[in-house]
C-alpha cells in the first residue's frame, strides 16, 4: 500500500514543494527506492505463499457495495517488483538524461504519477479500481509523451496515444459493465479466484449463467473481447498499435519505462488477471492478434531508420509474442517473457537514449540541423561508447533469444507452447506457431541491423557533413544503470539452468499448463532451429551493415515500401477514420445549426410571420375599425358640433324641437 | 425562520440591501454578495453535516428533513372546492446535494462576477434573486410553490443574459426565455390537471402538495390523471401525456437533443458568471425535476417511456459529443459538451436502477462543479483578450502555465479521468444502464455500449482543443498585444478554480460522500417507480 | 253682441300688431307697434273682468317697459336710427325658418290642446256659480284683501325681488364697465 | 260671455308670435319683446281663468306679479343688453357666439 503511494508523494512534492529540480529528483529517487525496498519485502513475504487481500468499503449504491483495496498475490508482487525496480533505474538514469531541462519538476511529477498509477494498477483488488489506475497510467503517459509540449509532433502523439488508449478503456469499461451485471461484484478474488464466480459460471442452453445473474451466451464472448480490446490498446496490438511509435516523441527515459517495460505490459497483465473469463474463441482471437501483430511489427522494424521507432516496433512485436502466449494458454510463459522483456527492452531504450543524448549534444553544440535519432547518420560508435555498446549488444542478444540470455528462456517457452497448442487446433491456428517462428528470425535480423548500423563502421555523420564531432561515453549515472540492467539480461536472474526454461522460478509461481513436460520433440528442435537460423541472419546482417558489403537493394520493392509505410495503417486511420470523424462531426454540427436550430428558427420565423400577419390584421383591420369608429365619432361630433353654434337661439330651437317631439310623441301615443 | 427559509430568502434580503445601498458604494456590492453566499455555504454545509442519510424522503413527508409547512393561500372557491396552497419546504437525498452544489457554484459565480463592470446594482440584485429562486426550486414540495420559483428563475436570467451578455445577447436571451417558457406553460396545464385530480387525504380539499400527488390513493376516482380510471386525452393515456409534457418541460432545461439549441447560444452570449450558473445549476433543475416530479408523480408512465428516455439520453451523448468536435468557439464547445454530459444523467435515470440513478445524480453534481470550472476558465481567457476562437490561440501553455494546468484538470476531469467525479458518475450511469436489462428490462444493453462511446468522443474533442490551443509554440492572433494581456491566473481565480478542482477530486476519490447521503432516497424512488 | 265685436277687434289688433312687430325690419316701428299690442292686451284684460290688471298693464308696460326699451334702443342702435326707413318686411330669410317651423308647430300643438280641452267642463269652473266674477263686482276689493292676507308672503318676496332687480339693473347700467 | 277657449287661442297665437320673435330676431331688444309677448300670453290665460275664482283671485294676483316681475326683468335685461353692447359693440345674438366650441 505504502509502496504504491510513495510515488504519488513524489508527484505532489515535485509539483508543489519549491525546491531545486535536483532536490526533487533526489526526493523522487528516494521515494521510488523506498518503494522498491518495500516491494522487495512484500515479494519475499507473498511470493508462493498465501496471497494478501485487504479491502475497505468504498461506495454503497442501493444494495450493492463496492469495496476497494489491495490484492497481493504472485502476479502483483512480481509486477510490483518489476515496476519499482525498473522505475528506480530509470529515475537514476533520468537525473543525467534530463539534466538542464527547464521543466524538470514537471518531469519528476509526471514520473511519480505514473509510478503511482502503475503500482496501483498491479495491486488493485477490483476491476473498477484497476480501471481507474489503468486510465491514470494512460493519463500520465499522455503527460509524459507531451512533455515537450512545444513540439507539434509530440502533442499530436500524446493526443493520439490517449485517444487510442481511450478506445481500449472503452472496452475495459464495457467489460466491467458486463462483469458487474453478471456477477454483482468486481472483486478480483471473488471473480477469478480458483473457485470464483467466473469459474463456476456455465453456458447452458445458450445462456451464460452464474450464481448472480444470467445473460445470453454471446455476452461471455463480448466480455472477453471487450477486456481484450482494453489490452490491445494498452499493449499496442494490431489494430490499435499506431500510438506506440508516435509515443517515441517523449523523452527516451520515459519511452523505456513506460512504452517498453511497464505500461505496455499492463495489457498482458490484465489478461493474466482475468484469464479465467476467456473462452476458447476469445483465446483464439488473442492468439491470432498476437501472432499477427508480432509479425507485422517485425516487418516494419526491418526497414525503419529512426532508432527509437525500430525499438518501438520491436516492442510491439514482443508484446505480440506475449499476447500469443496468453492466447495459447501459456499464461506463465507470457508473464515470464513480460519480465525478461521489460529488462532487455528497457536496456535497449536506455542505451539508445544514451546514443541519442550524445548525438543531440553534438547537434546542440555544433548547431547542425539533423535528426539525432536517425541510424543512417550513426556508425562506429562502438569505440567511442564502449559500455553502451556492450550493454546494448547484450540486450540485443537477449531480444534475439540466444542461449545464456534471459530472452532465450522466455521466448522458447512461448514458441514451444505455441507449437504444442497448435497440435490441438486446426486451420488458421496451425499457422500461428510458424509465424511466431518467422517473427523471431526477423527479430534477429532487424536488431542486428540496428546494432551494426549504429556501432560498426564509420560515423556517417562526420562523413556526410565533413565535421569532426566529439562523442563520449554516457555519464556515469546512466552508464551504471545500463550495466545493472545488462546483468538482468543473463539467464541466472531467472533460471539457474540456462537451457531449460521450465526451471525458471517465475514459471513456477503461476498455474502451469499441463504441456510443460519435456517429452515433446519441440523442446529440442525449436530452440535449435531458432538459434541456428538467427545466427545465420545475424551474420548476413553483419555482412550487409557491419561490413558494408554490397547488399541487394530492396528499397524499390513494394513490400519494402509497404513495411516502411508501416503498412499504411496509421495513414488509414488519419485519412479515413479521423478525418471521417471530423467531417461527420462537422456534418452533424451543420445539421444541428441548419436543421435542428433551423427548425427552431423556422418556428420562430413562422411565429414572427404570423405575428406580422397579426400585426397587419391588427393595424389594417382591427385598428381600422377602431379608427373608423373614432373617425365616425369625430365626424359625428363635428356634425353635431355644428349645432353648437354658440347661438342661444339655435339652442332654444333645438330645445323646443325636443319638447315638441316629446309632445307629439305623447300625443300620438295617446297619453295626452 | 428555519434553516431552509433562511437559505432561500437570505439572498433576497441581500439583494434588497444592495438595491437600497447608494450607487456610490458600487465597489462594495460584490462583497455583500460574496458575504451572502459564504453564509449560504456555511448553512448548507451545516445542513449537509446534519443530514440523516437513513431518512428516504421522496414520497413520505415524515421522511423529509427540515420540513416547513405553513398554510399559505387558502381560498374557498365554492363549487370548485377549496384552493389550498402550502408554503411547503423540505429536503431529501435528491435535493440536499443539489442545494449544496448550488451554494458552491454560486460562490464561484460571484467570484467570476468581478469581471462585470456595468450597472452593478442591477446585476447583483438580479443575481441574488436568481439565487433565491434556485434554492426555492430545489427545496419546495408544493407544486405551486415550485412553479413560482421555477418561473421566478427565468426573469433574472433573461435580464442577466440580455443586458450583460455578448453581441447577440438579445437573440440568445429571447431564445432561452421562449424555450423555457414554452415548457413551463404546458407544465402549468399539467399542474392544474393534477390539482383537480388530487385531494389531500387530511383536509379533503384539492391540493398542490407533490407528496400527495405521488400516492395513487389520493386521486379522485374518474379524474383526469387518476391512476385507476385510465382516462384518454387526444388518443393518448392522460397520465402518459402528463408525463410527456412535464418531461418536455424539464428536458428543455436539461437539455436533451432536439430541444437543446438554446443552450449553445445562451452560453455563448451570457456573461461568464451566468454561464457558470446556467451550466452549473440550471441544467440540474431539469434532471432534478425529472426525478422529483416526472418519475415520482407519474411512475407508471415513466416505466412505459423509459426506453425512449434512454434512447434520448444516448442520442444526446453522441450528438452532443459530435457537435462539440466541430466547434471552433471554446465556449460553444463546452456548451455542447454539456449536452453530451447531461445525456448521461438521462440515461442513468432512465435505467431505474440504483446505480443508474445514483450515477445520474452524481453526474449532475459533478457536472455542476466541472462545467462551472470550464466556463470559469473560458471566462478567464475571454476577460483578458475578448476572444474565444480556438484557432486564434496556440501554445498558451508557455504563457500561462498555471492556467493551462487548471484547464488540463478541468478537461481531463470532464472527459472522465478516474480520480475525478465525472468518472464515477459516468461509469455508474453506464453500469446502471447496462444492468437495467437484467434488473428490470427497461433499457437494452446496447444503449450503455453506445453511451460509452460518448466518453471516447469527449476525449477526442477535449484533447484536440488542448492540443490546438495550449500546446505547441506560442502563436496568437492578437500578436504581442495579446501576449501582454494574457497574464496568468490571479489569486481570486486560483481560489475559485481550486475549490472546484478540489471538489471534483474529492468526489472522485470518495464518492461515498455523495452516494451515502442519497442512497436511501434513490432506493425509495425505485421502489415507488418500479415496485417489485 | 257689441261686446263680441269689440273683443274680436281687440283680438285682431293684438295679433296683427304683434305679427307686425316681429316681421317689421324697422325696429323703431316695431317698438311702437309693441306699444299697440300691449294696449290691446289691456283691452282684452278688461274683457276678462280684470280691470285692475288691465290698468296695471298699461301703467307698467306702457309707462315703464316701453320707455326703457326705447331708451335702450336709442343707446345701442345708433346706426339704425340714422337709417330709419328700412321698413321692408323680411320674414322669408332662411335663418327665420327654424323659428317659423318651431313656432308653427308649437302653435299647432297648442291649438290642438286648446281644441281638445274643454275648459268649460272643468270641475271647478263648472261649479263656480257663486265665485264667478260679475261685471258689477269690485275686483280691487278682492285683490286688496287677498294681497294682504293670502298672498302676503309672495307679495313681500316679489317686492324684495323687485328692489333687488332694480338695484342690479342700476348697477349693470353704470358707466364703468367692469364685466 | 266670451268663451274661455277664445282667450286661449288668442293667447296661443300671441305666444307663438313671441316665440318666433325669440327664435328668429337678430336684435336682443326684439327678443326681449318676444319674451314680453309670451309673458302677456300667459297673463291673458291667468286673467281669463281668474274670472271663475272671485274670492281667491289667484289668477289676477299672479298676473299682477307677472307684470311687475316682467317689468323688473326687462329692466335687468336691458341693463345687460347695454353692457353687452358696450362690450361687443353689437346686440345681435348671432354674433355673440362664444359658447360655441
Amino acid at each position: 500500500m505504502l509502496a504504491a503511494f510513495l510515488p504519488l508523494l513524489t508527484f505532489f512534492i515535485s509539483l508543489f514543494v519549491p525546491v531545486k529540480p535536483a532536490g526533487k529528483g533526489a526526493a523522487a529517487i528516494f521515494n521510488i527506492g523506498l518503494s522498491l525496498i518495500l516491494s522487495g519485502a512484500l515479494f519475499l513475504k507473498v511470493w508462493n505463499q498465501q496471497s494478501f487481500h485487504f479491502r475497505i468499503e468504498w461506495v454503497t449504491i442501493g444494495d450493492f457495495t463496492l469495496y476497494t483495496g489491495i490484492l497481493l498475490n504472485n502476479l502483483s508482487v512480481l509486477m510490483m517488483l518489476l515496476v519499482s525496480g525498473i522505475a528506480l533505474l530509470v529515475h537514476v538514469y533520468s537525473t543525467k538524461y534530463m539534466q538542464g531541462d527547464p521543466y524538470l519538476h514537471r518531469y519528476w511529477a509526471y514520473l511519480g504519477l505514473f509510478c503511482f498509477a502503475m503500482l496501483g494498477l498491479v495491486i488493485a483488488d477490483n476491476l473498477l479500481l484497476m480501471y481507474m489506475a489503468w486510465e491514470l497510467v494512460g493519463f500520465s503517459s499522455y503527460l509524459l509523451i507531451g512533455f515537450w509540449f512545444t513540439r507539434h509532433t509530440a502533442v499530436l502523439a500524446n493526443k493520439k496515444a490517449f485517444i487510442v488508449n481511450r478506445i481500449g478503456d472503452l472496452g475495459f469499461l464495457i467489460g466491467i459493465m458486463i462483469t458487474l451485471t453478471q456477477f454483482h461484484t468486481l472483486d478480483l478474488t471473488e471473480l477469478f479466484g480458483s473457485n470464483g464466480l467466473v469459474a463456476n459460471a456455465v453456458v447452458k442452453g445458450g445462456m451464460w449463467q452464474s450464481q448472480a445473474g444470467m445473460m445470453p451466451a454471446g455476452w461471455l464472448t463480448a466480455a472477453g473481447i471487450a477486456f481484450f480490446l482494453g489490452a490491445v490498446a494498452k499493449s499496442a496490438q494490431f489494430p490499435l498499435h499506431t500510438w506506440l511509435p508516435d509515443a517515441m516523441e517523449g523523452p527516451t527515459s520515459v519511452s523505456s519505462l513506460i512504452h517498453a517495460a511497464t505500461m505496455v505490459a499492463a495489457g498482458v497483465f490484465l489478461l493474466a488477471r482475468i484469464y479465467p473469463l476467456f473462452g476458447d474463441d476469445v483465446l483464439l482471437i488473442i492468439a491470432i492478434t498476437g501472432a499477427f501483430t508480432a509479425f507485422m511489427a517485425a516487418t516494419i522494424a526491418l526497414v525503419q531508420n529512426d532508432i527509437k521507432r525500430i525499438l518501438a516496433f520491436s516492442t510491439i512485436s514482443q508484446l505480440g509474442f506475449m499476447m500469443l502466449a496468453m492466447g495459447t494458454g501459456a499464461q506463465a510463459a507470457g508473464l515470464f517473457h513480460l519480465v525478461t522483456h521489460a529488462f532487455f527492452k528497457c536496456l535497449l531504450f536506455l542505451a539508445a537514449g544514451a546514443v541519442i543524448h550524445e548525438m543531440a549534444h553534438v547537434k546542440d553544440k555544433q548547431g547542425i540541423a539533423f535528426d539525432p535519432q536517425d541510424i543512417r547518420l550513426m556508425g562506429g560508435l562502438r569505440k567511442r561508447m564502449p559500455v553502451t555498446f556492450a550493454t546494448m549488444v547484450i540486450a540485443s542478444l537477449a531480444l534475439t533469444g540466444l542461449p545464456l540470455m534471459s530472452g532465450y528462456l522466455s521466448k522458447d517457452s512461448i514458441l514451444i507452447n505455441a507449437f504444442e497448442w497448435a497440435e490441438g487446433h486446426s486451420g488458421l491456428a496451425k499457422l500461428i506457431p510458424y509465424s511466431a517462428l518467422l517473427t523471431s528470425w526477423l527479430t534477429a535480423f532487424y536488431i542486428s541491423r540496428l546494432i551494426f548500423k549504429v556501432f560498426f563502421g564509420e560515423l556517417r555523420l562526420e562523413q556526410e557533413l565533413l565535421v569532426h564531432v566529439h562523442i563520449h561515453e554516457a555519464p556515469s549515472a546512466m552508464k551504471y544503470v545500463l550495466v545493472v540492467l545488462a546483468v538482468f539480461c543473463f539467464f541466472p536472474a531467472f533460471s539457474l539452468n540456462p537451457f531449460l526454461f521450465e526451471d525458471a522460478w517465475i514459471l513456477k509461481g503461476f498455474p502451469v499448463t499441463d504441456s510443460m513436460t519435456r517429452v515433446n520433440l519441440f523442446h529440442t528442435i525449436i530452440p535449435l532451429a531458432v538459434n541456428l537460423i538467427a545466427m545465420l541472419l545475424i551474420f548476413i546482417a553483419w555482412l550487409w551493415y557491419g561490413k558494408q558489403q554490397r547488399k541487394p537493394d530492396f528499397s524499390a520493392s513494394g513490400l519494402f515500401r509497404f513495411a516502411e509505410g508501416q503498412w499504411y495503417i496509421d495513414q488509414f486511420y488519419t485519412n479515413v477514420l479521423v478525418s471521417g470523424f471530423v467531417s461527420v462531426s462537422r456534418l452533424v454540427y451543420r445539421f444541428d445549426r441548419v436543421v435542428v436550430d433551423g427548425l427552431v428558427n423556422i418556428f420562430a420565423r413562422a411565429a414572427k410571420a404570423l405575428s406580422v400577419m397579426a400585426a397587419w390584421t391588427d393595424r389594417n383591420i382591427v385598428d381600422r375599425i377602431v379608427n373608423g369608429a373614432a373617425y365616425l365619432t369625430g365626424q359625428g361630433g363635428r356634425f353635431f358640433g355644428h349645432f353648437q353654434t354658440g347661438r342661444l337661439q339655435h339652442y332654444f330651437v333645438t330645445m323646443l324641437l325636443v319638447v315638441l317631439a316629446f309632445f307629439i310623441y305623447k300625443y300620438y301615443s295617446g297619453t295626452i | 425562520m428555519s434553516l431552509l427559509s433562511t437559505l432561500i430568502f437570505l439572498p433576497l434580503l441581500a439583494g434588497v440591501l444592495i438595491l437600497v445601498m447608494p450607487s456610490a458604494w458600487q465597489s462594495r456590492f460584490k462583497y455583500v454578495a460574496l458575504g451572502t453566499i459564504v453564509i449560504q455555504i456555511v448553512l448548507s454545509a451545516f445542513m449537509y453535516m446534519n443530514f440523516n442519510a437513513d431518512l428516504a424522503g421522496v414520497s413520505d413527508q415524515n421522511k423529509f428533513q427540515l420540513v416547513e409547512r405553513l398554510p399559505w393561500i387558502s381560498i374557498d372557491l365554492g363549487g370548485l372546492g377549496k384552493l389550498q396552497i402550502d408554503y411547503f419546504l423540505g429536503i431529501d437525498g435528491f435535493s440536499m446535494p443539489l442545494l449544496v452544489l448550488t451554494s458552491i457554484v454560486m460562490l464561484v459565480a460571484v467570484l467570476a462576477s468581478w469581471e462585470i463592470k456595468t450597472n452593478l446594482k442591477g446585476y447583483f440584485a438580479l443575481f441574488l434573486l436568481l439565487d433565491t429562486a434556485v434554492m426555492g426550486v430545489f427545496s419546495s414540495l408544493d407544486f405551486f410553490l415550485f412553479y413560482i420559483f421555477y418561473e421566478l428563475m427565468l426573469l433574472p436570467l433573461y435580464f442577466l443574459i440580455g443586458m450583460w451578455g455578448g453581441v447577440r445577447r438579445e437573440y440568445a436571451a429571447i431564445k432561452f426565455f421562449l424555450y423555457t417558457l414554452l415548457g413551463s406553460v404546458f407544465m402549468l396545464l399539467v399542474i392544474i390537471g393534477l390539482y383537480f385530480s388530487v385531494t389531500d387525504p387530511k383536509t379533503g380539499s384539492h391540493t398542490f402538495n407533490m407528496l400527495a400527488m405521488m400516492d395513487p390513493a389520493n386521486y379522485t376516482a374518474g379524474s383526469i390523471f387518476s391512476v385507476v380510471s385510465k382516462q384518454m386525452l387526444l388518443g393518448v393515456p392522460a397520465r402518459l401525456l402528463g408525463f410527456i409534457v412535464l418531461f418536455v418541460a424539464f428536458a428543455i432545461k436539461v437539455p436533451v437533443v432536439p430541444l437543446h439549441t438554446w443552450l449553445p447560444d445562451a452560453h455563448v452570449e451570457a456573461p461568464t458568471p451566468v454561464s457558470i450558473i446556467l451550466a452549473g445549476i440550471l441544467l440540474k433543475i431539469g434532471g432534478y425535476g425529472i426525478l422529483r416530479i416526472c418519475f415520482s408523480i407519474f411512475p407508471d408512465a415513466a416505466v412505459q417511456s423509459s426506453w425512449w428516455l434512454g434512447l434520448i439520453g444516448v442520442v444526446s451523448i453522441l450528438y452532443g459529443g459530435l457537435n462539440a468536435l466541430a466547434q471552433t468557439d471554446l465556449k460553444r464547445l463546452i456548451a455542447y459538451s454539456s449536452v453530451s454530459h447531461m445525456g448521461f444523467v438521462l440515461l442513468g435515470i432512465a435505467s431505474v436502477t440504483p446505480e443508474g440513478i445514483s450515477g445520474g445524480m452524481m453526474q449532475m453534481i459533478s457536472h455542476g462543479f466541472l462545467s462551472s470550472m470550464l466556463f470559469f476558465l473560458v471566462g478567464v481567457l475571454y476577460s483578458r483578450v475578448h476572444d474565444r476562437q480556438i484557432p486564434n490561440f496556440r501554445g498558451l501553455a508557455l504563457l500561462m502555465p498555471k492556467y493551462t494546468a487548471f484547464v488540463m484538470i478541468g478537461f481531463f476531469a470532464s472527459l472522465g479521468l478516474p480520480g475525478f467525479s465525472a468518472f464515477i458518475a459516468e461509469a455508474f450511469s453506464l453500469i446502471g444502464a447496462f444492468t437495467s436489462e437484467n434488473v428490470n428490462g427497461f433499457l437494452p444493453r446496447w444503449m450503455a455500449v453506445c453511451g460509452s462511446v460518448g466518453i471516447l468522443l469527449s476525449a477526442g474533442y477535449l484533447l484536440w482543443t488542448l492540443q490546438r490551443m495550449f500546446f505547441g509554440e506560442t502563436r496568437l492572433m492578437g500578436g504581442e498585444e495579446w501576449k501582454l494581456a494574457l497574464t496568468d491566473v490571479n489569486p481570486r481565480e486560483v481560489i475559485a478554480l481550486s475549490v472546484l478542482a478540489f471538489l471534483g477530486v474529492l468526489l472522485g476519490v470518495m464518492p461515498s460522500l455523495a452516494f451515502e447521503k442519497m442512497n436511501s432516497a434513490v432506493l425509495e424512488l425505485i421502489r415507488l417507480v418500479n415496485p417489485q | 253682441m257689441a261686446e263680441q265685436v269689440v273683443f274680436y277687434i281687440f283680438s285682431a289688433l293684438v295679433l296683427l300688431s304683434a305679427f307686425m312687430v316681429v316681421v317689421l325690419k324697422n325696429q323703431v316701428r316695431a317698438i311702437f307697434l309693441f306699444f299697440v299690442t300691449l294696449f290691446s292686451m289691456a283691452g282684452l284684460f278688461v274683457f276678462t273682468l280684470a280691470d285692475f290688471v288691465a290698468i296695471t298693464q298699461v301703467v307698467v308696460y306702457v309707462g315703464g317697459v316701453l320707455v326703457l326699451m326705447i331708451f335702450t334702443f336709442l343707446l345701442s342702435n345708433r346706426d339704425i336710427l340714422n337709417n330709419p326707413d328700412a321698413t321692408r318686411v323680411s320674414a322669408a330669410g332662411i335663418h327665420h325658418l327654424p323659428g317659423m317651423v318651431v313656432a308653427g308647430l308649437f302653435f299647432a300643438v297648442l291649438i290642438a290642446v286648446v281644441l281638445q280641452s274643454n275648459p268649460e267642463q272643468i270641475e271647478w269652473i263648472k261649479n263656480a256659480d257663486k265665485s264667478t266674477l260679475k261685471p258689477t263686482d269690485n275686483t280691487i276689493h278682492y285683490l286688496g284683501i287677498n294681497l294682504m292676507t293670502r298672498y302676503l308672503v309672495p307679495f313681500e318676496v316679489v317686492s324684495l325681488l323687485l328692489m333687488l332687480a332694480l338695484i342690479g339693473a342700476a348697477h349693470l347700467a353704470r358707466k364703468e364697465r367692469k364685466i | 260671455m266670451i268663451p274661455l277657449s277664445h282667450f286661449m287661442i288668442i293667447s296661443a297665437a300671441l305666444f307663438c308670435i313671441g316665440l318666433y320673435a325669440v327664435l328668429s330676431k337678430r336684435s336682443a331688444i326684439m327678443i326681449l319683446i318676444g319674451i314680453e309677448f309670451m309673458l302677456n300670453a300667459a297673463i291673458l290665460n291667468f286673467v281669463a281663468f281668474s274670472r271663475y275664482d272671485k274670492f281667491a283671485a289667484g289668477g289676477q294676483t299672479f298676473a299682477l306679479f307677472a307684470i311687475v316681475l316682467a317689468a323688473a326683468a326687462v329692466a335687468v335685461a336691458l341693463a345687460i343688453i347695454l353692457n353687452v353692447y358696450g362690450y361687443y359693440k353689437t346686440i345681435d345674438p348671432t354674433q355673440i357666439d362664444q359658447l360655441r366650441d
